[in-house]
């Protein structure tokens, strides 16, 4: 077996969470590589959905953007912004979103706004919301992919630009938001679910060679853990090939 | 009908300082040398709205053209920060910039109320988070019919709205296709409109994924080819992802921004 | 994904007694021989929803499977009235049917509301009319940020919704082109959803004006050559004007009617 | 000049009314005969727009639906059922919609509903609203055309499908209906406009040959008329040839 990067394990843990058939909003970065090694590895079924309106798009290389041509030309069907918001999104028609985040709460809600200082006289301002309040709302469920630091898995968010399980178990439903919510929380040190009682983020798995002190130390709150710790797979050679042919490719 | 007039002329006539102006085109055609003739014109306060600032508004920032951005995402797609955006929320440089801040769904539908002739549209959005403690443009409303609680956002109605596409006629009308994003909705939604076009054809021939703007729903049209560089126009020329990656390191320094400025749009030819 | 079905095997699937079924197709690509099936299966008590009734639901209103009828224009296009629906009104033969009325824009935004996973629909529409005294569907609504009063309609969620398309390919992606009508909202707004087109190839080819409603949208696809006549298919065959005029005597009298449905919808060949 | 039937002098009117280079929503019959007139004679640039979504239709021929191939084959965009009333009518783009009605009030209000009874048990049942009420509603101004009957020319509607001055002056506004409403009535009598002080219609024209009794006899109320009585000119030989050749050759 190769070696291999914590950036490619995430990626790979990623992909082995898509599931064939289904479908999933893709930002650009890893939930991208991660959708399309997935649609060349068990899910060649997957329906690719970008939020520049390309729906069943099934790109040869990585896009670079989410409104890359070769999204477009690939797609079943190019539709609107707002469509792809209105009909698509919104409905719940999506199943899984995938984002990221600068910085994660215990309960999986989300801030990619400003950090630091306050919302008026931020210390960082951050590119904002995009589409993931939407796609944190409406998608059937939702996978985060964070690299695990204190400075990303804070006690306490600076802004909520989307919600996960907000303050606990429950609160999704009491906000009415229709979709699971984030079910899955891939870093570069494991994987952690939310408890089904408390909704908190709860560490289940460690990628190969990763110590529990080590995701502890890298986890601004007190983090829990499942009672069976579970271990990643380390990527398969076939896996590994298929990444980097498909990032070498795109380079 | 749609006039046909240089870029120049078109944007001297509808732009106006304190305009509200959206520029729009998701990833695919930017309008970005008619964002370089705003600065060129030093049109200034305006309020700028657009889905995702991206390049051609950190320009026009940096530039000190803008008052104020009502916007949903704003980075360099692929990239990183918008330097110039970013020094002007962290630091108010050149000048303090108000921002209002959505949802991409929040935004799109903004338009498409707007484009309606509707005063407000309905969405499933911003519920739970801190976005509406920060506008007053996201408000909770309830369905007449099952009580369930909603959210509203007003309809964005710019006075003039800037977009690029493939072609357009010699009567005006506008085609483009590939990534149509929310153009339609931004120049239905708009007072007044100019498109730059990659070239005016005598006749437009029908096209898969094509949308047209019949001419009567514009109100100039500009040729400018290549007018949305370093962005694309599909089946014309590609993204140029050098030029996002080189404007990180422009942006990042007010004095390489500045000489810049002045190399390549205060100091450049006018594109027609 | 979409199964590719038979159309008698399709309708007994998706439609049962009771439901509130959607068939759609403004003037043209109207799934006439699905609801002509609908009559052999025998399936009753159907709330009806469409924009424009036309043959097809006098059809299926003659042949007494409508329970109720909502709908925003009832007549023959060009020829003059529906004779069975007005039967049905005016004389409640072979049943009484329930109404819901509404204006084209009132419905088109009702499948909107529908497609977009909304409660209700905002529009300026109804207000003066007498069209709000007859239904509960019909509310006004007041906006958050200007006071100003709209009108709301609730979303519709067809249990069913059948519409005919020129093709699909073999994994049953549907492409449309021409006169598109509401037929993308009337698919998405419904629980389930069955499409007949003209031909299953087995890719489709990008062209120009044409939609696309991917596989994972649509439950099932069957293929049924001519089943939009006498209406038509945009590329595969005309309308038939003359058997809108037929249709005219044979509805105006209630034996003629019962004859042909003996004749050419019972005693017919089943299409697929 | 040729001799010339009621109907044609309608239609020819109707034309008449339509300017150069404004946009008009029209529905099947002879609003789009009308229409079609005006392209070939003086207003080639006349922008048709059908409820079927065809903006900009040019067909060579009348059709016989609104939603005819030959409509959607010559449009500048075909666009959505949803759209055409939602981006396209509501914001009140539309110059001038043409509309008929089986009955129609002093006010210029329209009935295409029912006759007779009650709604819910009516002696003769119409097709209903189609577009008319939002058409009605928001189109700068409004074309109504109608024969003149006093089964057509009710004093009261047996129900408001759409709204013209509802109850007189100002109740346009009262009611947030944005275009001017009907502005022009064409019948087979003669012309009808608003009197811009009560918006009553008042009969403005007479077509050749007709005596102001024979329009009275056929209104179901006290017809106003204006103070100076226009006559209608008579079609010339181009109009009636125009005319006669396209509906020749959509037999």
């Amino acid at each position: 077996m190769s070696s291999y990067t914590a950036e490619e394990m995430m990626s790979i843990a990623a992909a082995r969470a898509l599931t064939e058939g289904s479908s999933c909003f893709v930002g650009i970065g890893l939930p991208s590589t991660a959708a399309n090694v997935a649609r060349r590895m068990h899910a060649p079924g997957l329906v690719l959905i970008y939020e520049s309106g390309c729906l069943g798009a099934k790109p040869d290389l990585l896009p670079l953007s989410i409104g890359d041509g070769m999204l477009a030309e690939t797609a079943d069907s190019v539709v609107s912004v707002p469509e792809v918001f209105n009909y698509w999104l919104q409905p719940g028609r999506i199943d899984v979103g995938f984002l990221g985040a600068a910085q994660l709460d215990r309960f999986g809600n989300i801030n990619t706004t400003v950090v630091g200082g306050d919302y008026t006289d931020p210390k960082v301002r951050l590119p904002g919301a995009g589409g993931a309040p939407e796609i944190a709302a409406s998608c059937k469920e939702v996978f985060l992919v964070v690299r695990q630091s204190t400075r990303a898995f804070v006690a306490e968010l600076d802004f909520i630009t989307s919600v996960g399980h907000g303050s606990g178990a429950g609160d999704r439903h009491r906000l009415g938001l229709p979709g699971a919510g984030p079910t899955l929380v891939i870093t570069d040190l494991g994987i952690l679910r939310p408890d089904p009682r408390t909704a908190e983020l709860t560490l289940t798995q460690l990628h190969p060679g990763v110590t529990l002190d080590e995701a502890r130390a890298a986890t601004g709150w007190e983090l829990a853990v499942a009672e069976e710790l579970g271990r990643t797979e380390a990527p398969s050679d076939r896996e590994l090939t298929v990444l980097r042919e498909l990032t070498a490719a795109s380079q | 009908m749609a006039d046909i007039v240089s870029l120049r002329e078109g944007l001297a006539e509808l732009v106006s300082d304190g305009d509200l102006v959206a520029m729009e085109g998701f990833t695919h055609l930017i309008p970005v040398a008619a964002g370089q003739e705003l600065i060129r014109q030093r049109r200034k306060d305006l309020t700028l709205a657009r889905m995702t600032p991206d390049i051609v508004y950190d320009q026009l920032i940096g530039a000190g053209c803008a008052r104020k951005l009502i916007f949903s995402w704003g980075g360099n797609p692929g990239v990183g920060s918008l330097h110039r955006f970013r020094d002007a929320v962290e630091h108010g440089w050149p000048a303090p910039l108000e921002i209002e801040e959505h949802s991409h769904a929040g935004m799109a539908n903004r338009y498409v109320a707007g484009a309606a002739g509707l005063p407000f549209a309905v969405l499933r959005g911003y519920v739970g988070t801190d976005l509406p403690k920060h506008t007053e443009n996201i408000k909770p409303i309830e369905c007449p019919f099952t009580g369930e609680q909603l959210t509203a956002v007003p309809a964005l109605n710019p006075d003039v709205t800037v977009v690029h596409a493939q072609r357009a006629d010699s009567h005006g009308n506008v085609q483009l296709w590939g990534i149509t994003g929310v153009q339609k909705e931004a120049v239905l939604a708009a007072k007044r409109s100019l498109v730059t076009v990659e070239e005016v054809v005598p006749e437009l021939t029908p096209r898969a994924g094509a949308i047209v703007l019949p001419s009567w729903a514009v109100t100039a049209v500009a040729e400018v080819p290549g007018g949305a560089r370093p962005s694309y126009a599909q089946d014309y020329y590609e993204r140029a992802n050098t030029s996002y990656q080189e404007w990180d390191a422009i942006s990042r320094d007010r004095e390489r921004f500045q000489e810049w400025l002045a190399d390549q749009v205060y100091g450049a030819e006018v594109k027609s």
